[in-house]
C-alpha cells in the first residue's frame, strides 16, 4: 500500500480571489507580516501497489480528474506506508 | 522591467503580418494604418485586433441587427448602453440584457460560465440598476458522452456558484441537450434589474478636465486575447490557449454592486461602464467615443496583481470584477470614500481630454495614441449568404403523421428526454429565493419577481427552439419570439420588450450567414408585431466543432409586466372540477418536433407555421381573461405537444383529468403546432370566458385522481400521474449517474 | 422591540431578514455594519444568511473576526435573543457561540429547496408557537449545511433539549442526527441553515416562519421588555 | 522572508464526502486500487520575519482562522525563501 500526496495550486497568472480574502482577514487581525496568500488542494490517496507503474498512474489521475490543468498546477508525492 | 523591448517592432508587424496572429486581416491592418497615418506598434494593433473582433465590433452581424425594431414609447434605453431600459410605471424602469459565454465554457466550464453571470451583472448594474434576477439559457451536447456531462455538471455549478453567493436569485432558463453542441456548449445569461428612471447612468466620458477612475479588482494577465477568441472556431489548439480564461469573483463583485449603486446617487458621477470583453481597451474607447471626446491614461496607475505588465497585456486583460467610471474633477476624495467603505479601492488613472483620441502613457513615455472613434468603429463586413439545399428540401417534403401504436409509453418516454424532462436537477442548485420577492419560482411558464413595495411584478423568460431554427430559420426565429411572449401571457403579464443572443456558427459560410439573416427578419416581425421592441442583445457567432456549425440558436429573453399580482398565473390545475380547454386547433406539423426527434434522431419536414394574426389575439384575449380573474391555470402548448403540456399541468398536483377529443390523437397530442395554450377554468366563469376567449374549445374537466382519461373516437389513453411523474422527475439526474 | 441584523460584506439575506420583521413582523429593525462595536440599544441580534467574506476559507470563518462580533458576543451574554441562519448559523459556530461545525453538503451540491421540519422542542423563545412535534415548511439554500458535532456533544445537544429543528423525512444534506437547528444551553442564541425569513409573506405562499418571530417577539413582551424598561 | 506551507486535512473521524465522491470517481475511471481518498487544503504563506516566533505565530494563525479544529487537522513546515 502506498500513500500518495497530491498538492495542487492555481496557476501563478490565475486569481485566487479565496487567498486574497485571507490575506485580508490576517492583515486586520493585525498579523501584517503576511505578504501573500495561495490557497490550494492537498489531496492524500492511499493506492494498492498494482503492476502499472504507479508514477504514471497518479499522474493520469491528477491530469484526468484531481487537478483542473487549465487552472492549476500539482505535486505530488509518493511514499511508502506500512499498515498495521 | 516590462517586456515591451521583446514586442515586434511596427515595421515587423506590418512586413511579417504578425498583425494576422492577432486576428486583423491584411485589408484590416490598412484602413489601421490610414486611419492612424503611420504603421501602428504593437500595443496600437493589438488595440484594434480586440476592439475589430466580432465580439467587440459586431461587424458581422451589425448590418443584421438593423432589422430589429428597437424603438417603442415605452423604451428609455435601446441597445447599445450597458443593457436596455423599459419603463414599468411609476417612476420605475426594468433594466435587462442577455449576453453568452460559449466559448469560455467549452474550455473551462465551471470559471467559464461564472464569469458569464458575473459580466452580465455588470452590465445592468452600470446602468444603475439593482440586479434582482438572472435566467440561464444552456445548450449541451449528449449526455451519453462524459465529457458533455462533465460540461454540463461544471457550467450549472459555476452558475450557481456565482449566482447565489452574490445573492441575485436565478430563477428561469432553458435547458435542451443535442449532439450539434457536442464540443460547443451554449452558456447564456441573463440578468433583469430594477430602477428609478433619475437614476439612469450611461457609459460616457462627457467633461474635459474630468477624472477618469478604476475600480474593482486589480488587472492580471488572465484573458488577455479573450475577445478574439471568442470569434474563433474551437479547435483542437483551444487547449493551449489556456490563459484566454479567466476566474470570477462573486464576493469581490457583490461589493462592487453594493459600492456602485451607491455611487450612481452621487451627484459627481459622469459616467460608468464595466469593463467587459477587451477589458480597459473597450470601456475607455467607448466612452470617449460616445461623448466625442478622448482620454489620457497613466497605465502605471493601473491596480496590477502582476509585476511586469506590458501596456499591451494590462490594456487587453479580461480580468473580471472592474468598473471604470469618469467623475466631476476633484470629487476624488469623495468617491474613494464610498469605495473604501466597501473594502474596494477606487484609483484616479487618467481625464477627459479634448483631443478624440484615447492616449495611453506608460513609463514616462506615450505608448499608444489612437483616435477613439477609430477602435468603435470597426469596417462593417457584408457576408454572402446562400439558401441551403437542405432547406429547400424541406420545404417540398410531404406531410408525414408519425405512427404511434402505444401512446402512454410514448408520452412516457417523451417526458424522460432530458430536453423535456423536469430541470430540478440544475434549478435546485441555483437560489431562486433570495431576496425574497420571487412569486413564481423555475418551472412554470415564466418566472414571476414582484417589485417591491407596488403591487406589480416582472415576469420573465428565455425561449428558443433551435429544431424548428434548422428545418426554416425565419419562421423558427419567429416562433422563439412568439413563445417567449406566450409564456409571459401564460404568467399574467405584458410582453414589454426582448433582449437577444443571436448563436450561431461562422458567419464566412454563407448558408450559416442566411440562416442569421433569416431568424433576425422573423424574430424582428413578430417584436413589430406584438410591440415587443428589441432593447439589448448579444452575438455569439463561430459556435462550430470540428463537426461543423451547431444548430441556429437565437435565444430570446422576455420580460413582462405583471400589473398586478393578483393577475399571476402557473401551469399547474389548481382545483377539481375546473373546466379544461384547449385554445388552437391542431394541424399535422411534426416538423422538428420532440415526438419527431425522439423517434428518427434528427429534424425533417417543414417547421410549424406561425400566423400572426391568430398569435397575437389569443394572447390579447388571454391575457383579457387572466385579468379578468376567469382563469386558474395556463400553460403554453410547446415542445413535446399537448400531451407534454398536460402532463405538466398535473405534476406536483394531486389531479388528473377526463378530457375527450373529436380529433386525430397523433396530431391531438403530439403535433407541434403554434399558438395553442391549455387552460383551466372555474366552473363559474365559463361562460365569461368562452365570450372572451373565442378559439378556446372545451374539453372536459380536471379530476381528483392518478389517472388521466384522454378518449378519442376510437380509443381512450390511460395515463397514471405519479408513474410519468417519477419519470418526468428522474430523467435528468439518472442520465448524470449512470455511468459508462 | 428593536432588533439589529449584522451586514457583513457578502451578506445577502440582510434584507430578507430586515423584511420580515419590519413588514412580517411590524416591528422596528435596522442594519448594522460589521465593523460597528456595539449592540446597546437593541433588543434582539439577527446574523442573516449569504457568503460573507465569500465563504471564502471555510464559511463564517472570517467573519467570525469582524469588528462587530465581540458585540454579539456580549448580546449573548446578556440573554437577548441572537439567531443565526445559514450563514449567521455557520457564523456562530465558528465564533463558538454553539456547538459543532459544518461541512460541505453530501452531495457536494448547492441545494434550494422548501423542506419539512420537525419542531423538536417548542419550550424556546424562538419556537414558544409551534406545537412541539410540529411539521413545518421552511426553505433551504445552502452548499455548507452538513452539521457535524461529535457524539459527545451530540449526547449533550440531546439531554439539554439543545436540537430545535430537525429535517423531516430525507435529509438534504447529511448532517448529524438530521439537526436542522441548535440552541446554546442557556436558550437564547439559535442557530438553524433553514430560512424562516423566506417564510414570512403570504405573497410567497409561506408564513410557517413567521411565528419564529412572533415568539421571539412574544418573549420580549413577557419578559425582556418588562425587565429593560424597569 | 520565510515561505510556510500549511497542510489542512479532516479529522479521522469525519467523514469527508468529497474524498468519497472523488474515490468513486476513480473507481469508475477504473483506478480500482485506489483505497482511500482525504481531501484537504494546502496554503502556501509568504511572512516577513518579525521579532515574533515565527513558529508560536504560524500556530496562533492555523488556530484561530485557518483550521477549524473541531474537525480539522494541521501541519506546517516552514522554509526559507530567497528573492530576488
Ligand atoms: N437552465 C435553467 N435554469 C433555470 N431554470 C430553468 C432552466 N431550464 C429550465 N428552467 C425552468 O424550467 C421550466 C421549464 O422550462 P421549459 O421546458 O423550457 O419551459 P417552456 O417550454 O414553457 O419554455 C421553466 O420555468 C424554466 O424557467
Ligand atoms: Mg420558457
Amino acid at each position: 500500500m502506498k500513500k500518495v500526496k497530491v498538492f495542487i495550486t492555481l496557476k501563478e497568472s490565475v486569481l485566487d480571489p479565496q487567498g486574497q480574502a485571507v490575506m485580508q482577514s490576517l492583515h486586520n487581525m493585525d498579523y501584517k507580516n503576511v505578504r501573500d496568500v495561495r490557497i490550494g488542494k492537498y489531496i492524500e490517496l492511499e493506492m494498492e501497489d498494482s503492476a502499472a507503474d504507479i508514477k504514471e498512474q497518479v499522474e493520469a489521475l491528477c491530469d484526468k480528474l484531481l487537478a483542473n490543468t487549465v487552472i492549476e498546477n500539482y505535486r505530488y508525492e509518493i511514499g511508502e506506508e506500512v499498515r498495521s | 522591467m516590462p517586456l515591451t523591448h521583446l514586442e515586434p517592432s511596427p515595421e515587423q508587424i506590418e512586413q511579417e503580418k504578425v498583425y494576422r496572429t492577432m486576428g486583423l486581416t491584411d485589408g484590416e491592418y490598412q484602413k489601421v494604418k490610414g486611419l492612424l497615418g503611420r504603421r501602428p506598434n504593437y500595443t496600437e494593433t493589438g488595440l484594434f485586433a480586440v476592439m475589430w473582433s466580432e465580439h467587440c465590433s459586431y461587424k458581422t452581424s451589425k448590418p443584421v441587427l438593423k432589422l430589429f425594431p428597437a424603438n417603442g414609447e415605452h423604451v428609455l434605453q435601446g441597445p447599445g448602453e450597458g443593457a436596455g431600459i423599459v419603463d414599468i410605471g411609476d417612476g420605475q424602469a426594468v433594466v435587462f440584457k442577455i449576453e453568452s459565454h460559449n466559448h469560455p465554457s467549452a474550455i473551462e466550464p465551471y470559471q467559464g460560465a461564472a464569469t458569464g453571470v458575473g459580466g452580465i451583472i455588470r452590465d445592468v448594474f452600470s446602468m444603475g440598476a439593482r440586479p434582482i434576477a438572472l435566467l440561464d439559457s444552456l445548450r449541451f451536447g449528449d449526455l451519453k458522452n462524459p465529457r458533455v456531462r462533465y460540461l454540463f455538471e461544471e457550467v450549472v455549478s459555476g452558475i450557481a456558484g456565482y449566482g447565489n453567493c452574490i445573492g441575485i436569485p436565478t430563477v428561469g432558463g432553458e435547458l435542451q441537450f443535442d449532439s450539434c453542441y457536442n464540443g460547443n456548449p451554449l452558456v447564456n445569461a441573463m440578468c433583469v434589474g430594477i430602477m428609478n428612471h433619475e437614476d439612469i447612468q450611461v457609459g460616457q466620458a462627457r467633461g474635459i478636465g474630468n477624472t477618469v477612475m478604476y475600480v474593482g479588482a486589480s488587472t492580471g494577465r488572465d484573458g488577455i486575447n479573450g475577445a478574439t477568441f471568442a470569434s474563433e472556431e474551437i479547435t483542437e489548439k483551444s487547449d493551449e490557449k489556456r490563459s484566454a480564461v479567466q476566474v470570477g469573483d462573486p464576493f469581490m463583485e457583490k461589493l462592487l454592486v453594493e459600492a456602485c449603486l451607491e455611487l450612481t446617487k452621487h451627484e459627481a458621477l459622469v459616467g460608468i461602464q464595466d469593463m467587459g470583453a477587451a477589458g480597459l481597451v473597450s470601456s475607455a474607447s467607448e466612452m470617449a467615443a460616445k461623448a466625442g471626446v478622448g482620454i489620457h491614461m497613466n497605465l502605471d496607475l493601473i491596480p496590477q496583481r502582476e509585476t511586469n505588465m506590458t501596456p499591451y497585456e494590462m490594456m487587453l486583460s479580461e480580468s473580471q470584477e472592474r468598473m471604470l467610471i469618469v467623475i466631476k474633477k476633484s470629487s476624488e476624495e469623495e468617491i474613494k470614500a464610498i469605495f473604501s467603505r466597501w473594502g474596494l479601492h477606487a484609483v484616479a488613472v487618467g481625464e477627459v481630454i479634448e483631443d478624440e483620441v484615447l492616449r495611453l502613457e506608460h513609463k514616462g513615455r506615450i505608448v499608444a495614441e489612437v483616435p477613439s472613434d477609430a477602435l468603435a468603429a470597426a469596417p462593417v463586413r457584408h457576408m454572402p449568404s446562400k439558401v441551403p439545399a437542405v432547406y429547400k428540401e424541406n420545404q417540398l417534403a410531404p406531410i408525414r403523421v408519425p405512427e404511434i401504436k402505444d401512446y402512454a409509453g410514448t408520452i412516457k418516454a417523451l417526458l424522460a428526454q432530458p430536453s423535456l424532462a423536469s430541470k430540478e436537477w440544475v434549478t435546485r442548485q441555483y437560489d431562486y429565493m433570495v431576496q425574497t420577492n420571487t412569486v413564481v419560482s423555475p418551472g412554470s411558464d415564466a418566472a414571476v419577481i414582484r417589485v417591491r413595495g407596488t403591487k406589480k411584478g416582472l415576469a420573465m423568460t428565455t425561449d428558443c427552439n433551435a429544431k424548428y431554427l434548422v428545418l426554416d430559420p425565419k419562421e423558427g426565429g419567429k416562433i422563439a419570439v412568439a413563445e417567449a411572449a406566450r409564456n409571459i401571457v401564460c404568467s399574467g403579464g405584458l410582453p414589454l420588450a426582448i433582449t437577444d443572443c443571436l448563436n450561431f456558427g461562422s458567419p464566412e459560410n454563407p448558408e450559416v450567414f442566411w440562416q442569421i439573416e433569416e431568424s433576425v427578419k422573423g424574430m424582428a416581425e413578430v417584436c413589430t408585431a406584438l410591440g415587443t421592441p428589441v432593447i439589448s442583445g448579444n452575438v455569439s457567432l463561430y459556435n462550430e466543432t470540428d463537426r461543423g456549425a451547431i444548430d441556429p440558436t437565437p435565444v430570446v429573453g422576455m420580460v413582462g409586466l405583471v400589473q398586478n399580482l393578483d393577475h399571476v398565473t402557473t401551469v399547474p390545475f389548481k382545483n377539481e372540477g375546473d373546466a379544461v380547454y384547449v385554445i388552437g386547433q391542431a394541424a399535422p406539423e411534426f416538423g422538428g418536433s420532440a415526438l419527431q426527434i425522439m423517434l428518427e434522431g434528427q429534424a425533417s419536414g417543414k417547421a410549424p407555421a406561425l400566423d400572426l394574426n391568430v398569435e397575437k389575439r389569443r394572447q390579447t384575449q388571454l391575457l383579457q381573461a387572466i385579468k379578468a380573474g376567469y382563469v386558474s391555470s395556463a400553460h403554453d402548448v410547446s415542445e413535446g405537444g399537448l400531451a407534454c403540456a398536460l402532463a405538466e399541468s398535473v405534476f406536483g398536483t394531486p389531479f388528473a383529468c377526463d378530457l375527450s377529443f373529436d380529433t386525430e390523437p397523433a396530431e391531438e397530442l403530439f403535433a407541434e403546432t403554434q399558438s395553442r395554450l391549455i387552460v383551466s377554468v372555474p366552473e363559474k366563469y365559463q361562460e365569461a370566458f368562452e365570450k372572451i376567449v373565442t378559439d378556446a374549445k372545451y374539453v372536459g374537466r380536471v379530476t381528483l385522481s392518478d389517472r388521466l382519461q384522454l378518449r378519442f373516437n376510437d380509443m381512450t389513453v390511460t395515463l397514471n400521474r405519479p408513474e410519468l411523474e417519477k419519470e418526468w422527475r428522474g430523467a435528468l439526474s439518472c442520465s448524470m449517474t449512470t455511468e459508462n | 422591540m428593536k432588533t439589529a441584523v449584522i451586514v457583513f460584506p457578502g451578506s445577502n439575506c440582510d434584507q430578507d431578514m430586515y423584511y420580515a420583521i419590519r413588514d412580517g413582523l411590524g416591528e422596528e429593525v435596522d442594519y448594522v455594519w460589521h465593523a460597528e462595536t456595539s449592540l446597546d440599544g437593541y433588543d434582539a441580534v439577527m446574523i442573516p444568511g449569504g457568503f460573507s467574506y465569500g465563504d471564502y476559507l471555510r464559511s463564517g470563518a472570517i467573519a467570525r473576526f469582524a469588528g462587530i462580533m465581540p458585540a454579539v458576543v456580549k448580546a449573548a451574554g446578556e440573554g437577548k435573543p441572537v439567531l443565526g441562519v445559514c450563514n449567521g448559523f455557520q457564523i456562530l459556530l465558528e465564533a463558538g457561540l454553539l456547538p459543532g461545525a459544518m461541512l460541505k453538503n453530501r452531495d457536494l451540491k448547492f441545494i434550494c429547496d422548501t423542506v419539512r421540519l420537525k419542531v423538536e422542542n417548542n419550550k424556546t423563545l424562538f419556537t414558544s408557537l409551534y406545537k412541539k412535534d410540529e411539521i413545518i415548511r421552511i426553505p433551504i439554500a445552502h452548499g455548507e449545511g452538513n452539521y457535524f458535532c461529535d457524539d459527545k456533544t451530540l449526547r449533550s445537544l440531546n439531554d439539554h433539549g439543545q436540537i430545535i429543528f430537525t429535517y423531516d423525512g430525507e435529509n438534504p444534506n447529511g448532517s448529524k442526527a438530521n439537526i436542522a437547528g441548535i440552541i446554546n444551553r442557556t436558550g437564547n442564541v439559535l442557530g438553524m441553515m433553514p430560512h424562516p425569513e423566506r417564510a414570512a409573506d403570504a405573497l410567497l405562499g409561506n408564513e410557517d416562519g413567521l411565528r419564529l418571530f412572533q415568539s421571539i417577539l412574544n418573549h420580549w413582551r413577557e419578559t425582556a421588555h418588562a425587565a429593560y424598561t424597569s
